[in-house]
């Protein structure tokens, strides 16, 4: 304690105390709920539903579209919403094709361990059930209008190089209007113009699974229906993998499952430090204006 | 003393954590979850997946140094994350899309075109050889005389954004406008079966979206309304909304960040350590 | 629609009349009203305060390349400079993007040179162009608050995560802080560190007020226009739908 | 001419191309039933034979169009009698699937309104057989005597969502019968289409399969109604025998066409047979979606004694409409798409470029003054050289091996025939060991800013942080599995004690109406930056050409 913090009362010392105190009380609450997996009650947002919903009465002639173009930093939250959607669609038999992009090639990595995992534990056949194409450069809406119109013309290969036209699943797949549902999952659900040029043109349903930072920006539009289902954060991955589970389709615990009830904690402690600090400061200015009275 | 007792506390924990390091590696042979993991990413062997472990954790405390101080270390680490992220996107770039989505269906248009003459799809695809062209011309900006021609790519990609941003912005807008027409006292008709207080509740939940709507428009109102009474008011009004908006906004980045921090500490013990359940 | 319909084409043709027009008179010279942002009432305040404790002025340009922003920032720079110089004070500037580097010192010297205070203070140690990695250039700057305890700063442009380094520094030295961001996330983090906060279109704003740039400031006033159509549309459209409960008529207009 | 000129004319002239592409249509000119023709129904009305059928200008934009029969020929009359109207939003997106009945009241066109929900039963009544129709909202159907319409069941409380119908008027009593989307026929019938009531159970459940028909229809036979519903070329009718139907199945003869699927489409005397004329949906050689050279026409001759059908005969009556002109902007933008994509993929190489000069740069000028006389870039006290080439070079020689190596694994072991080989291995190894822990890791580092940031500078000083700090905690606590189990111990009753519908309400009332606004802002925004680069107005773009 150095000389100049002893004569401060004991707010002011709570106030301004060190850093490393809280990192080290924060890594403390970290690694004890991370040894010991508490069992939480997953919260059950509306739009999760919503989603699960619509996959679960999807028409199965159609393809659902997913947008895979996550990164390595939000692995923890997209990528319990990217394999909890695989796996529904795996058990409903529906076909999906997986768009991915060259301004975010890590998207493409990790959808394909993601994707690979999956498959070979539902035993589905790539380029029978599912296709990843090979990765696409985002120039904005003008891309979204040329694949929208035709897939097999803009695309041309998959991801192993495969022509598209050789790929059994992708005869019936020509143009958006045989897509049943694009789902985006991302940092950023807005990062590409998928409700400028392809929801509102076509009437393709959007259904984004999104970080927490950029979940907050989706409310208008899941408001005006131009997105049809929201998945925030690994809470949302959380619900979809309850969901998921209680249906049957897969008996492991998700990603998000073990991230949310870990975070619970680590929430608590930040919102318990915030309160204090500001109790502390109020109790200090108190002291304050007593002593000069 | 103070700068010494810390160097201590911090050689102590590092000495355990490779303690537990060390034992968990003795261990790892037998723990059935590894070998799944080995199975899952198709690695060679175990050795090959605690090596890759080992580096993973050493990036991840190396990032963490920089915390309390930048230090070579951390450099070593961020030059090679920028060498992998770097080449990476470069070779993809390279192979799927210049290489198979622009010179194959070239190349093939033209054995097309030999073979049985033009058509006008053909056409199309060996004009596509003009885009490369253009894609050359960015490289211009490496010389000083002809640094403008390097901009006429930028230009055509500006002028493109330009254009489309119209069928951007008011395709999204129009629905954004109509969803705001909000029932404010909603009869019968519109929520059938529903008890006078649920209907109450939805009309008052409608006029509190509207009213916030109305007022955060107003409050970003620069050239007139300074003096007229209603435009002030509304805008204290919607300044208390965009704090509630800006309040959600900070809520939910912390709920990002943190699931970040928690999968790489649910690395470091599950996968590294061993310690706790994978 | 793939196509435009009828409403949007009358859109399209309506806020770019706005736009267009306001432009084409702000060039020709009428005099535009723009009302002063509070925020930024108290930039005089805060170079006074720090002049009387002698302490130095830090303005911070963000993370913007040669854009929009970084030109609104750069005209709220000038008035700054202008300002700092007639009480003959440093400001300092840290950078991020090389070519802002070059845009910012020629703005620095002008502002000293129109107070005849041109050799006062060197721009090496003033304007210094730190890095354009987001957590260098945070910890760089925090570490320059720190030991030069800077009495004002100002944070104007786009900024990432490194914000929260920024103002967490600014307010341990005790400065008086003013932050204007386009970037809405990084908003709560300002909004509780400083002492005043402009955000969103009020940046532009911003931008137009001090360098009453004919362009900037007449989009501004057709902007204006345009939101207060779409602020009519929204309440006239509210109150059809409460009185004609069973067809939604303006809706349906819209998007025929 | 300048060159900042030059690069402003490039930037409109592209710029113009797709603001025209999206201001103009597609095409124009040519009848509002140039795209497809289908659905034909047949009437007779006082002494005159009528067929309505379904015009599309665009792909599922329906028009109902009429056709008189005078002197043996088919004559179409010059506007459509019926499409969707400005303010009825039940056919907001076009009208099919009509079927025309003469009752006393005037001639009544019951059709399919489509819309953004499902569709809507709706039906039109017209004084002068059917040149113009006045539209009378939709038909109305109740199990329990309660005849209201609801917004979200416009219909009334039917059972299931309707996917085709038949109706017939026979004396004095309304007859409409419901094919819905789980395959199930229903009933109803009543004094007037306002006022229907539905039967209680399904008439025909059991014998359709799990497929969708092509066409179903009713019409009256000797004062009973007898049901058409076809699948393909299998046809079933059921009459009715006492209080249940027996269904009879017959298979209709192949045509002279190619894979000519036949659809009933109301019903007209042709002396020999009964003529099931037309389709409701249409057929004729070409396979449905080919716009542009359909034809409508159709036959199944069926002998009126014991079923066996006689050959058919295929005549054509109504060919699509005059075709528009194309305005030929629209081809253009796949091409535009291909080659803006290719353009933007030569630019991600400078960045690469740019690194590898940058870090040559500083390798080749450590290893210019390698043994330089000691320089204020050398470590203090004169350290050996090798220790200064490396502090200074050596990171730089880090980052071009490991672009180097990666560029070569991730080139040879991206695919998956690449399974094993070790370009694969090695390249899953760096991408593993390395890119991917330190991405998060980065990602995740700001954590501890965030949380040292929360303790010390986010203090309640004024109202304005008093109420972010609230929303933001409702937020973060709402959304955690935390939230959940605190909101177990509150009753259910006390709604605003209960953090996660708080937060939900917070965030898609509130913050969804404040975002909105902002949102808006922005558009108009965006508007107003790309007016100014389109036109030229905006120079900080081009600031540094000359």
């Amino acid at each position: 304690m150095t000389e100049e913090n002893k004569n401060r009362s004991f707010w002011d010392r709570v106030q301004f105390c060190d850093p490393r105190i809280l990192y080290a009380l924060f890594a403390v609450v970290v690694i004890v709920f991370e040894m010991v997996q508490v069992k939480m009650p997953v919260p059950n947002p509306v739009w999760v539903g919503k989603l699960y919903d619509r996959i679960e009465n999807l028409p199965p002639d159609k393809a659902v579209l997913i947008d895979c173009d996550y990164g390595a930093g939000n692995r923890g939250e997209c990528e319990g919403q990217f394999k909890a959607v695989i796996q529904h669609l795996f058990s409903r038999n529906i076909k999906f094709m997986v768009v991915t992009w060259t301004t975010n090639v890590e998207g493409q990595k990790l959808g394909r361990q993601v994707l690979d995992e999956v498959a070979k534990k539902m035993n589905k056949v790539d380029g029978e059930d599912y296709v990843m194409f090979q990765a696409i450069v985002n120039a904005g809406g003008v891309t979204l209008q040329s694949l929208a119109k035709d897939i097999h013309g803009f695309v041309v290969k998959d991801i192993n190089g495969r022509d598209l036209g050789d790929i059994p699943m992708m005869k019936n797949f020509r143009t958006i209007a045989d897509v049943s549902l694009i789902y985006r999952v991302a940092y950023s659900w807005g990062g590409v113009p998928w409700i400028g040029f392809v929801q509102s043109v076509y009437g393709t349903p959007l259904a984004a699974g999104s970080a927490g930072i950029e979940s907050s920006t989706a409310y208008p539009y899941l408001d005006s229906g131009q997105l049809c289902g929201l998945l925030a954060g690994a809470a949302g991955a959380a619900a979809y993998e309850k969901r998921v589970m209680e249906a049957g389709i897969t008996p492991e615990t998700g990603i998000g499952t073990k991230t949310v009830s870990v975070q619970s904690f680590a929430t608590l402690f930040v919102v318990v430090s915030i309160l204090i600090s500001n109790f502390a400061m109020f109790m200090s200015k108190w002291q304050g204006k007593r002593a000069r009275t | 003393m103070q700068k010494s007792k810390g160097k201590i506390f911090w050689i102590v924990l590092g000495v355990l954590v490779l303690a537990i390091a060390v034992w968990g590696e003795f261990r790892a042979g037998s723990i059935p979850q590894v070998a799944a993991r080995v199975k899952d990413l198709d690695l060679p062997n175990l050795g090959v997946y605690r090596l890759q472990t080992w580096i993973a954790a050493l990036s991840c405390i190396a990032v963490y140094s920089f915390l309390f101080k930048e230090n070579p270390f951390y450099r070593f680490f961020e030059h090679a994350l920028l060498g992998c992220a770097t080449g990476y996107s470069c070779a993809v770039v390279m192979r799927q899309n210049l290489y198979s989505q622009w010179l194959v269906p070239i190349k093939k248009a033209i054995v097309n075109v030999a073979q049985n003459g033009w058509t006008s799809s053909d056409a199309a695809t060996i004009a596509l050889i003009l885009a490369g062209v253009i894609g050359l011309l960015w490289y211009f900006q490496y010389s000083k005389k002809y640094f403008w021609v390097s901009r006429i790519a930028m230009c055509i990609s500006l002028g493109a954004g330009a254009g489309l941003a119209f069928k951007d912005t008011f395709n999204q807008l129009i629905p954004q406008i109509t969803g705001t027409f909000k029932n404010v006292c909603p009869s019968e008709y519109v929520m059938p079966g529903a008890t006078l207080m649920e209907r109450f509740y939805m009309g008052c939940e409608n006029f509190i979206f509207v009213i916030g709507t109305v007022s955060v428009l107003m409050y970003f109102f620069f050239a007139f309304g300074n003096k007229n009474p209603i435009v002030k008011g509304s805008s204290k009004i919607g300044r208390w909304y965009l704090m509630i908006a800006l309040g959600a906004f900070f809520g939910n980045t912390f709920m990002s960040r943190l699931s970040a921090l928690i999968e790489r500490v649910h690395f470091l013990m599950a996968e590294w350590l061993l310690i706790s359940q994978m | 629609m793939d196509h435009a319909t009828l409403p949007i084409i009358i859109f399209i043709l309506l806020f770019s009349g706005f736009i267009i027009t306001m432009i084409m008179l702000t060039k020709r010279g009428k005099e535009v009203f723009l009302r002063p942002i509070n925020g930024l009432k108290v930039i005089d305040d805060a170079i006074g305060r720090a002049a009387e404790e002698d302490r130095p002025i830090m303005f911070n340009l963000g993370f913007d390349d040669l854009s929009v922003n970084l030109f609104c920032s750069l005209a709220v720079m000038g008035y700054v400079v202008r300002k700092a110089a007639k009480l003959s004070m440093p400001v300092y500037v840290p950078l991020a993007q090389p070519l802002a580097y070059a845009m910012a010192e020629e703005f620095w010297k002008d502002g000293y040179a129109a107070m005849g205070k041109e050799g006062m203070f060197a721009v090496e140690d003033c304007l210094r162009y730190m890095s354009s990695n987001q957590s260098a250039l945070g910890a760089g700057i925090a570490g320059w608050i720190k030991r030069d305890h800077v009495g004002a700063n100002f944070m104007f442009g786009t900024y990432g995560f490194e914000s929260m380094m920024l103002a967490e520094a600014g307010q341990q030295a005790g400065a008086f802080q003013i932050a204007c961001t386009p970037s809405f996330y990084q908003v709560p983090f300002f909004m509780v560190s400083c002492d005043y906060t402009v955000f969103g279109e009020e940046f532009y704003a911003a931008g137009a007020y001090f360098n009453r740039d004919p362009v900037l400031t007449g989009s501004l006033v057709g902007q204006d226009y345009s939101k207060l159509v779409l602020l009519i549309l929204i309440v006239l459209g509210s109150l059809l739908l409460t009185i004609f409960q069973k067809t939604d008529y303006l809706r349906l207009l819209l998007q025929w | 001419m300048s060159k900042r000129n030059i690069l402003k004319i490039i930037a409109f002239v592209v710029g113009l191309y797709f603001f025209l592409e999206y201001i103009l249509p597609e095409k124009v000119g040519g009848e509002f039933d140039s795209y497809e023709v289908g659905c034909p129904v047949t009437v007779e009305r006082s002494g005159k034979k009528l067929q309505f059928y379904v015009g599309n200008y665009y792909k599922g934009r329906g028009i109902i169009g009429r056709m008189v029969k005078s002197s043996g020929k088919w004559v179409k009359d010059a506007k459509p009698c019926l499409q969707r109207s400005l303010f009825l939003k039940f056919d907001q997106y076009g009208l099919t699937e009509p079927d025309a009945v003469s009752a006393p009241e005037g001639l009544t066109l019951l059709y399919l309104g489509q819309n953004e929900k499902e569709p809507v039963l709706c039906y039109a009544v017209s004084e002068d057989d059917g040149q113009t129709f006045r539209k009378k909202g939709p038909v109305v159907i109740s199990t329990n005597e309660v005849f209201k319409t609801f917004e979200n069941a416009p219909n009334g409380q039917i059972p299931d969502r309707i996917k085709s119908f038949a109706a017939d008027f026979r004396n004095g009593l309304w007859e409409v019968y419901l094919f819905t989307m789980t395959y199930r026929v229903w009933r109803a019938e009543g004094p007037d289409l306002k006022h229907l009531s539905l039967e209680a159970a399904p008439i025909v459940s059991s014998t359709l399969t799990e497929k969708s028909p092509n066409s179903f229809d009713v019409y009256s036979e000797g004062g009973q109604p007898v049901l058409v519903y076809v699948m393909d070329r299998e046809i079933l009718e059921f009459r009715r025998s006492g209080n249940d139907w027996e269904s009879k199945s017959w298979k209709a003869p192949k045509g002279n066409g190619t894979n000519d699927t036949v659809y009933a489409g109301g019903r007209m005397d042709v002396g020999e047979g009964v003529l099931y004329l037309g389709t409701k949906k249409m057929q004729k050689g070409r396979p449905i979606d080919s716009p542009y050279e359909t034809q409508l026409a159709s036959v199944a001759l069926r002998d009126r004694g014991d079923g066996t059908p006689l050959a058919p005969e295929m005549s054509v009556y109504k060919k699509v409409g005059a075709s528009p002109r194309p305005t030929y902007l629209s081809y253009g933008t796949e091409w535009a798409g291909k080659f803006l994509t290719v353009v933007g993929s030569f630019a991600i190489f400078i960045a690469m470029i740019n690194l590898m000069l940058f870090h040559g740069k500083k390798i080749y000028q450590s290893a210019l003054n390698y043994n330089a006389p000691a320089g204020e870039d050398k470590l203090p006290g004169g350290g050996a050289p090798m220790r200064n080439f490396i502090k200074n070079a050596g990171y730089s020689a880090v980052f071009l091996i490991f672009l180097a190596v990666m560029i070569v694994c991730a080139w040879k072991g991206q695919t998956d025939e690449a399974k094993g080989t070790v370009w694969k291995t090695s390249f899953d190894f760096l991408f593993n060991a390395i890119q991917l822990p330190m991405g998060s890791a980065v990602f995740s580092m700001i954590t501890f800013y965030m949380i040292s940031a929360a303790y010390r500078s986010f203090k309640v000083r004024s109202l304005e942080a008093g109420f972010l700090m609230a929303a933001a905690i409702v937020c973060m606590v709402g959304q955690m599995p935390i939230g959940e189990l605190l909101a177990s111990l509150v009753p259910e009753s006390w709604k605003l004690l209960q953090l996660p519908w708080l937060s939900g309400k917070l965030l898609s009332v509130l913050n969804a109406a404040a975002y909105r606004a902002v949102l808006i802002g922005t558009l108009i925004g965006s508007v107003a930056i790309s007016l100014r680069i389109w036109l030229g107005l905006d120079n900080s773009v081009y600031s540094s050409v000359d």
